[in-house]
């Protein structure tokens, strides 16, 4: 294990047409804590997500992965270092059952693993996350919450897990589910020692899941630490005021 | 082997099934004259060309519209090697099945990164760039005239003709099943149902795409080279559009992203019709309208239809395969895009 | 005048971004809703609007309900829908532009003509230009089109999302300008808005929403008094409590 | 060969022949990228609308009309067509909306393809595999030197007057304006209180009775037999992904552009490949415009 943060973004810009969604961001983030990641609509959270899993290429900047430069790296070869990412809209293999759902991040280019091996951890976390029931159900017959859940469930497949993205897994997504999706997120966390990036409007899971927050307003990184300490600065209030700019 | 016995496990009276069906084709020709094995033998062509292109353009979502062109360029280039290079006709056959996937890892570099209607324009204009080329350079190919092969066999007799077409395509269901088993299976599946979720699970989804594309297109190269020396006189018609629409009627009559679909629609367009004696016309006439209405009603198709009905009868909660995932429909007004 | 009641909506089965939702633009004032994003304001003026149905409750017109209605048959009892997005068409000129907005005015030619010029003594500018085709306006003047666009057919309610999205602060507190003046031309205004600080400037009853829910109701002159209060507890929650409990 | 060009005779005969082809090339590839604007699908049965549409003209003209009334025939002809694309279009293509995107775009596909082989032998059934032609709309002409052939010629007027009406509507009327508001934003269109669905319909009526007048103009021409509509489908696939899938100038343009090259092209190097130049432009604008045609670029998927 090599010292110091897991994640380091120093001055990540990404810009389309003219408009800039995420504006020279430096942050950085330890291995093993989860980290929230608040900001008004289009504040340009989605978009670093998106940089940081590699889905977008970074104009300027440099996003750095204990030793390995990510910038041009291809996303599927992200989940080969250890980023794993959920997506905002529910998203499954929907024609898949779910245990084929979860056995996809094995069949990703760089696992060794058998499928067959797998199986049985497929089982576990199906039951674990209280799918297991539908084992053998096709993906798409899953309600909007549960694919969520699946999603969730799909990260524990993968190998290695170091950091963990997730946008706005909460979203509409009933109680009893919530909880079920805060509990995986607290196991790939203890278990897998993965750090987590939450982003989410729902103040209530954050407080209840994350250490430390970071704050986004138009595209720029304003604010990080504890929340209590960064939801009282006025420049993070003024942020959910919405001033137009 | 390991998996043909899992599957005897899992499911045993699909395998089994699928097991007699297989015996009572090979042992079909036993009640047939000759003409009818023959009818039967190019029903096995369209199969071949079924499986390939369902592997592509159903399992992947690689809607091609060239795998009839890539059939024809395996008859062409089988005849060649054979007429020109001299090489008996079952090397012309590798080289026919060779050239295709050349042909074919080339047009996939190049409409790959196409979506949807683009791809599916992109490889019309490529089958139809070859028939016209094939056509328009007879000093070669005998054009329309048509260009004489050599057969497989010193024999007219259709029966061991049809053997070989048979050996052919349940090695090709065997390839489709063996395949959907592995990981390049999940990796193709993955990249057709949501290729921004299969990146993000770590497949390199140009690169599998492009080695279905290869797969699929080999397979239909073989089927066009055994085509040739099995007909003995090759056209540019057969990369006519129409061929093409063979195949995706096939198909889709079968069952589209279904193992045995274009086994049962090829061989259910080719033999029925012809048991039935209607004319050409209304053979396409019926099926289109069916294949319209198996899409407008049904969108399984006959071999989704009969796997529902298994499941029902062993009393699961059935599946919904589907030619897509339906979203939820909204009575008042069309959506204006979901965000 | 409108009413939503008890309205649960999602964009599919299990995900239901409100989750019962019930308030009311009054007649001839300004109603905001305020809260953060991913609260579901934008998916609930979609559904107001008949672009989306409601998954439970109903919409009332008058106390009328017209779950059934379509989008066209809502608009043409006077109903107006603002997109936060661009709703005009970009390669038809501004004079086409309004022309289409007063489709429903299609077969009266005279009055067509004389609505159009009243919007045009609205927004002078765009008169200026007619001939320019839309793509060739600039951000604030696009913004003047699509209002001016929903203006011609004359509405008797208007649903606005987020109208000061991505705009210079001139713009947006033009547009806030002629929002105020709508109530007093008989329009009644259900306006969402992420800029709380003008919403509640100008509105006579606000609805704060989160988490599919209405939080809090109160008239617009509460809410600038207790405004930090509530973000701060939007933010923070209710108790204070320590993170990771 | 080239030198030959230096004959102004050629040059304008060459010229001539293209122009007279482009318009009838629009023709066939407006109603394509018209449908295409609007609903986002590719109409593969597009040619089969151009030949229920030389088919009417046909037995209108030989056993209702006469020779003389071909030009009252032409609307006849292309009135049935949008009917029955009326049809089409409320039957088999509106259910499309109920799948997502990509799925949209396979049912379609397989819906209308299945649909033009059904059409096709349907065709052969009904009136047989024969080719028919109606008599000569116009008697062919020597102009300046040139010798015009009196069809093409009628052909070439007739598109033209079609294609301005159609611009005239479109462009000038309400309902036409509706159509281009729609094809540029259908959220915009639906909160200006238009019905989607009607538009659909009616728009894809419309490309489907633009189809059948180029089946009409031209059967005297490229006759009338069952599959004489692929031809046109090729053509104008050609032409509207030359032009950009949804553009109404693109599509004219490049019905210009393309029969012009066919023309010179046909003459300098040979008319066996004339045929081929439309695949090479096509597969070249889908090589070297990808990012055109994609919208937003994602990255390498």
């Amino acid at each position: 294990m090599h010292e110091g943060p897991l994640l380091r973004l120093d001055r990540v810009t990404k810009r389309f047409g003219g408009a800039v969604a995420v504006d020279g961001v430096t942050a950085s983030f330890d291995p093993g804590v989860i980290y929230g990641l608040i900001g008004p609509n289009g504040s340009g959270k989605t978009t670093l997500i998106n940089l940081i899993s590699g889905l977008y290429e970074v104009d300027a900047g440099t996003i750095v992965l204990g030793e390995h430069h990510l910038e041009k790296r291809l996303a599927h070869q992200m989940a080969a270092l250890g980023i794993v990412r959920t997506f905002q809209m529910p998203k499954a293999f929907g024609s898949m059952t779910l245990v084929e759902n979860l056995l996809l991040p094995v069949a990703g280019d760089h696992r060794r693993e058998s499928l067959s091996n797998q199986r049985g951890r497929a089982g576990e976390v199906l039951q674990h996350t209280g799918l297991d029931h539908l084992a053998d159900a096709p993906a798409a017959s899953l309600s909007g919450g549960q694919t969520m859940l699946l999603q969730l469930a799909r990260a524990l497949m993968h190998e290695p897990v170091r950091l963990l993205l997730l946008d706005e897994p909460f979203a509409g997504v009933a109680p009893a589910i919530k909880e079920r999706m805060m509990a995986t997120i607290r196991r790939i966390n203890q278990e897998r020692g993965a750090a987590v990036l939450l982003v989410s409007h729902e103040m209530t899971t954050i407080r209840a899941l994350c250490e430390r927050i970071g704050v986004m307003n138009t595209g720029r990184w304003i604010a990080e630490g504890p929340l209590a300490e960064v939801a009282a600065r006025p420049e993070v209030i003024e942020a959910y005021l919405g001033k137009p700019i | 082997m390991g998996e043909l016995l899992r599957s005897l496990r899992d499911q045993p009276l699909r395998t089994g099934l699928g097991a007699a069906v297989v015996v009572l084709l090979a042992l079909l020709p036993l009640g047939l004259n000759g003409y009818q094995t023959q009818v039967v033998m190019l029903g096995y062509f369209w199969v071949i060309l079924g499986i390939s292109w369902n592997l592509l353009a159903g399992y992947t979502g690689q809607f091609s519209l060239a795998q009839h062109a890539f059939a024809t360029i395996g008859s062409y280039a089988s005849a060649a090697a054979v007429l020109a290079l001299g090489l008996p006709v079952p090397g012309g056959i590798v080289v026919g099945a060779l050239t295709a996937a050349v042909l074919g890892y080339g047009l996939g570099w190049v409409t790959l990164r196409l979506r949807g209607i683009y791809f599916a324009i992109g490889t019309w204009a490529f089958a139809e760039s070859v028939r016209i080329l094939l056509s328009v350079n007879y000093h070669i190919t005998r054009g329309d005239a048509g260009l004489p092969v050599p057969f497989l066999f010193a024999t007219p007799d259709p029966f061991p003709y049809y053997y070989v077409f048979f050996a052919v395509s349940m090695l090709a269901l065997g390839l489709n099943a063996v395949v959907l088993r592995t990981k390049l299976g999940y990796r193709m599946r993955a990249i057709r149902d949501d290729q921004e979720l299969a990146v993000a699970s770590g497949v390199d989804v140009v690169k599998w795409k492009r080695v279905v594309f290869v797969i699929s297109t080999a397979l239909a190269g073989l089927g066009g080279g055994l085509y040739g020396h099995a007909i003995g006189l090759l056209s540019p018609n057969q990369a006519q559009f129409s061929q093409m629409a063979f195949v995706i009627i096939a198909v889709v009559l079968g069952g589209f992203r279904t193992l045995w679909g274009p086994v049962v629609g090829a061989l259910l367009a080719q033999g029925l019709a012809e048991a039935l004696r209607i004319s050409q016309e209304w053979r396409f006439v019926v099926f289109a309208a069916l294949v319209i209405l198996v899409v407008r009603v049904y969108p399984p198709g006959i071999m989704g239809g009969l796997a529902m009905l298994a499941e029902r009868l062993r009393g699961r909660p059935p599946r919904s395969p589907s030619v897509g995932t339906p979203v939820a429909e909204t009575p008042i007004a069309e959506r204006g895009g979901v965000p | 005048m409108l009413e939503a009641r008890d309205l649960a909506v999602g964009y599919r089965e299990g995900i239901d971004i409100l989750q019962g939702i019930s308030l009311e633009a009054a007649p001839g004032a300004i109603t905001a809703i305020i809260g953060p994003n991913g609260a579901g304001k934008s998916t609930l003026l979609r559904c107001l609007f008949g672009l989306l149905p409601p998954r439970r409750g109903d919409v009332l017109l008058e106390g009328r309900s017209i779950d059934d209605w379509s989008t066209d048959r809502r608009k043409a009892a006077g109903i107006a829908y603002l997109p936060q997005h661009n709703s005009t068409f970009p390669h038809l000129t501004i004079e086409e532009n309004l022309k289409l907005g007063g489709w429903l005015l299609r077969d009266d030619r005279a009055k067509l003509r004389e609505r159009m010029e009243y919007v045009y003594g609205l927004f002078p500018i765009l008169a200026e230009r007619r001939r320019a085709r839309a793509t060739d306006l600039s951000g604030g003047q696009l913004r003047m089109l699509s209002v001016a666009k929903e203006l011609v057919t004359p509405p008797r309610l208007l649903l606005v999302d987020e109208p000061s999205v991505g705009m210079a602060p001139i713009v947006a507190s033009e547009l806030y300008d002629l929002l105020v003046r709508l109530p007093g031309w008989g329009i009644t205004v259900l306006l969402v808005d992420q800029n709380i600080t003008d919403a509640i400037r100008i509105a006579e009853r606000v609805y704060l929403i989160g988490e599919g829910r209405v939080q809090r109701t109160e008239s617009g002159a509460w809410f600038q008094d207790h405004l930090e209060e509530v973000i701060r507890e939007m933010l923070q929650g209710p108790v204070p409590e320590s993170p990771r409990a | 060969m080239l030198d030959a060009l230096s004959n102004p005779q050629i040059l304008a005969q060459l010229t001539v022949v293209g122009l007279m082809l482009g318009a009838l090339y629009a023709l066939m590839a407006i109603g394509i990228t018209f449908i295409a604007s609007i609903m986002k699908l590719i109409n593969w049965s597009m040619g089969e609308f151009y030949m229920i549409g030389s088919y009417v003209q046909y037995y209108l003209i030989v056993l209702l009309l006469g020779p003389g009334l071909w030009y009252l025939a032409l609307p006849v002809s292309m009135l049935t067509v949008f009917a029955f694309g009326l049809v089409v279009q409320r039957g088999l293509l509106a259910p499309m909306f109920k799948y997502d995107e990509a799925r949209r775009f396979e049912y379609a596909t397989i819906v209308t393809i299945a649909l033009s082989v059904l059409l096709q032998n349907a065709a052969i059934i009904l009136a047989g595999p024969y080719q028919w032609s109606p008599q000569e709309y116009l008697p062919t002409r020597a102009f300046a030197g040139l010798s015009l052939n009196g069809s093409r010629l009628a052909g070439a007027i007739g598109a033209a007057v079609i294609l301005a009406l159609f611009y005239l509507f479109i462009r000038h009327t309400m309902v036409g304006l509706s159509f281009l508001g729609t094809a540029q934003n259908r959220l915009g269109a639906q909160t200006a209180g238009i019905r989607l669905g009607r538009v659909d319909m009616v728009a894809f009526g419309i490309g489907a009775a633009l189809a059948a007048a180029a089946g009409a103009l031209l059967a005297p021409v490229f006759l009338v037999y069952p599959t004489n509509g692929i031809t046109s489908t090729v053509k104008g696939f050609e032409i509207i992904i030359i032009g950009g899938l949804g553009s109404l100038p693109g599509a004219v343009v490049a019905a210009f552009g393309l029969a012009l090259v066919e023309s010179f092209g046909s003459f300098l190097i040979s008319p066996a490949y004339q045929d081929l130049y439309g695949f090479v432009f096509l597969i070249a604008f889908l090589l070297f415009r990808p990012q055109g045609l994609f919208g937003e670029r994602e990255r390498r998927v």
